[in-house]
């Protein structure tokens, strides 16, 4: 049976150039980056190389790029480095109601904690109002944190913008740009963001590891606190193999940006198209204009999304849905709901993401496949059209 | 090894001048053990010119290559060139050093001055580049916080 | 040249048999493991086999085996999940002044931020006197945090007695054992502690995956704020081939524990004889019988750390040092100041690390190196027997 891989959001496979070059790395040279004979040189020299092949990513300078162990990481540090480091000046963050949970829940916490925090609204694309992010500063704004692109709906934000706003007010700018690296044109210098936090697994990289980038200057408190490495801003030896993956990858995604871009946009246009053209009451969720160039969000009324990933599993294809009934807490995807989607449609979501290895034969197997399984659920479900809700 | 450059590592593993000069004309030690570093020179003077200088020092890779790059470039050079002869030239002889080894270099040009010192004290005289140098005064210059 | 690597406690190199258990991970089995279809659930399994495989090694229960980013995130977080959890209760720690940096500067942060922080003296080979823990006690004390094996002397302590103080006093403790893991017996049950850090890079696995145990029933709040991971208490995307790694490595330890240990310690020992015997003004830090099977930590007097660290290297050899020239800061080794040896004689500091792969020729080969390089950087000193310091 076909297998076809559709939820290059959740994670990718690393590529074959990436783990070839992080072989060595676990075996014969293997040293610790902060040791001073040869071997431990030899590490520290390939994470030199790392750093500078991630800064050419996004255009920023080597030394403003500090590995962490994942995007969640960086977002933690972003958040709680720059809270504590300007405890004197305020105790108000803003960010946005359809964050990654790394930022939300760090929200949460922080909340627990005297902060207060506006997790602003968004408009039914998913995109944020600049009008509102100016409306929502206060004299005791220390942080504005929002996302580059979602991960479930894929909504790009006009950063830039947005960065301009805070650098007017004089507060710091972070963006959690997990999604966005690799998949959209990413120049820190011209965004004029403080922060940024990228992943190395979904640009074919290896989980594990991810980075912040932080802009010359910016002054924030450590998050890990330990040894000397990384400048000394973030502790506990480093996950070399994992470094030099992520230098690979961002590499191959450096020189391949155009063409990825342009390959998966068409797949996932043309998926788009097909299932619209076969399937009755589907529609798109997030923003037409500003999307990542994988992603497709498709609400598919009357059913429900975790019957449909596990039917679609059966067929040998994965991919992921907003549904209630999918999540451990048993709530409805906390971005679907900011967009004002209804909660019986979030049920019925589904994010299909195309990546580098998707093939138009593989679009085409999900097409059908996808006709199948809407049509059999269809059939089961207790409401449609007719009978409504 | 990527922390210190070839010349570096050469003094290092081959340093010049090693030893001590019996019957020396000017003797100085400059830094303490606490610190990590002590070098002891010796020089051999004629006619105001260094003849010879030799050391002995305790410390790290670029304190011995800096102690024996420094020994080098004082032979044949009268007192006042010697004097002269700052920390920053040393470096630049060794084609630099990293930047928290710089005070090794500073471990150098004092001991040179200290010798220099000891024999203007033995032979009562005086050079405008020993004035205000003391070989006793703090060493809070070359970076030991001990 | 031979090449010797006697820096077994900085990082190991991975097992060629982990590596092989790593690499489907990447690639083909390379699902995210919190995804609901089949590749998703192969992952979520794969984790589920490492975490019996570590919980094995140190004979705690499955569940109790948290998975981080590594040693330093486990300290991080056994010491702010505690004081956060706790805060209600006290604002006082107990450690020790022998801790690794991820002890010591998570401490020097809590000190900055209204928290009282007590760091233990130690005897003159390390150990620390469970009277000195005693005294230290106050009714504010909501952690005590001491090291199981120390990385630089090797010292062991005595857990299992200072876990019973704590206990006594109704106070949380948490060990760092990620030098003790695959060098010491540990059975945490028997130990009676609360949290212990442990890491795989230590232990012949990949850098970048730690863990925490956290005994059952144990509250502490969270440290990486995010996704659902880890059972809701450790976000981030998971490490799967590094999980994958530290469980094959943590199989490997435990099959082979007695047998490391026999092996190292008996190389070990012959070397600082060799050594002891053919260079004279040589001292052995730390204690002889409370001392990590491998571990040698020697000094040389009259001359300095780096200067022979640098020679060695030369020679193929790799060891460290706990001289000041060789840090960062210039600052000489803060365990080697704790054990109550003088500056100079802290200068003149090496530490050896047999593993497993060293052989007696590997020893024979570095000791005659050594005497050579000891000579000649004695030859050239300003300090001596005869001259005194
Ligand atoms: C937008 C966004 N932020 C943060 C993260 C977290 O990154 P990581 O999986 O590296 O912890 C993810 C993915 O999981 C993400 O999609
Ligand atoms: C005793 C001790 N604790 C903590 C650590 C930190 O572990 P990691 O390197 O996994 O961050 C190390 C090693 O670096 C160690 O030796
Ligand atoms: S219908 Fe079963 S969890 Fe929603
Ligand atoms: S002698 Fe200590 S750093 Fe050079």
């Amino acid at each position: 049976m076909r297998q076809v891989y559709l939820d290059y959001s959740a994670t990718t496979p690393v590529k074959e150039d990436v783990l070839n070059a992080m072989i060595p790395y676990f075996t014969e040279k293997f040293g610790n980056p902060s040791s001073l004979y040869t071997v431990g040189t030899v590490s520290r020299e390939a994470i030199e190389k790392a750093r500078g092949q991630v800064a050419k990513l996004i255009n920023a300078q080597d030394k403003e790029i500090f590995f962490t162990s994942s995007g969640t990481e960086a977002d933690n540090w972003a958040v709680f480095g720059i809270v504590d480091a300007l405890k004197n000046k305020g105790n108000h963050i803003i960010t946005t109601k359809i964050e990654h949970h790394a930022l939300l829940h760090t929200g949460d916490f922080l909340e627990k904690h005297g902060y207060d925090v506006t997790y602003l609204d968004v408009e039914p694309d998913g995109r944020v109002n600049p009008e509102a992010l100016k409306a929502a500063i206060t004299d005791k704004t220390i942080l504005i944190s929002i996302m580059f692109v979602n991960n479930e709906v894929g909504t790009v934000q006009p950063i830039k913008e947005l960065a301009a706003i805070a650098k007017e007010r004089g507060i710091v700018f972070h963006t959690d740009a997990v999604q966005a690296l690799g998949n959209v044109h990413i120049d820190v210098k011209d965004l004029g963001v403080d922060l940024m936090s990228v992943s190395a697994h979904k640009i074919y990289g290896p989980k594990g590891v991810g980075a912040l980038y932080i802009r010359k200057g910016v002054q924030l408190s450590n998050f890990m606190h330990g040894g000397a490495q990384e400048s000394k801003r973030r502790a506990g030896t480093e996950n070399l193999p994992g470094i030099v993956g992520f230098g690979k990858a961002a590499e191959l995604a450096y020189e391949n940006l155009d063409a990825h871009i342009k390959k998966v946009s068409e797949l996932r246009n043309y998926f788009i198209d097909q299932v619209m053209s076969k399937i009755e009451n589907v529609t798109l969720n997030g923003s037409k204009e500003f999307r990542h160039p994988g992603n497709a969000n498709l609400t598919f009324e009357f059913i429900e999304g975790e019957a449909m990933l596990l039917y679609l599993d059966m067929k040998g294809i994965a991919v992921s849905t907003g549904s209630a009934c999918s999540s451990a807490s048993l709530v409805p995807s906390h971005v679907l709901s900011a967009l004002g989607i209804p909660v019986e449609k979030i049920h019925g979501s589904l994010r299909f993401t195309v990546g580098e290895p998707t093939t138009k034969e593989d679009i085409d197997y999900v097409v059908e496949q996808l006709v199948e399984v809407v049509n059999k659920l269809r059939s089961i479900s207790s409401v449609s059209k007719t009978k409504g809700w | 090894m990527a922390m210190y450059n070839d010349k570096v590592m050469d003094h290092f593993m081959n340093p010049h001048n090693v030893g001590e000069i019996q019957g020396a004309d000017g003797s100085g030690t400059y830094g303490s053990p606490v610190c990590g570093d002590m070098m002891k020179i010796d020089i051999k003077v004629e006619n105001d010119v260094i003849k010879d200088a030799k050391f002995k020092t305790f410390g790290c890779g670029s304190a011995i290559a800096s102690s024996s790059v420094a020994t080098d470039m004082i032979i044949g050079l009268t007192i006042d060139e010697a004097l002269a002869v700052t920390n920053k030239q040393i470096i630049d002889e060794l084609g630099g050093l990293p930047a928290i080894k710089i005070h090794c270099s500073v471990l150098a040009d004092h001991a040179i001055k200290s010798a220099i010192y000891d024999y203007a004290q033995k032979n009562g005289k005086t050079y405008k580049g020993l004035e205000g140098f003391d070989p006793n005064a703090d060493e809070d210059e070359h970076g030991c916080e001990v």
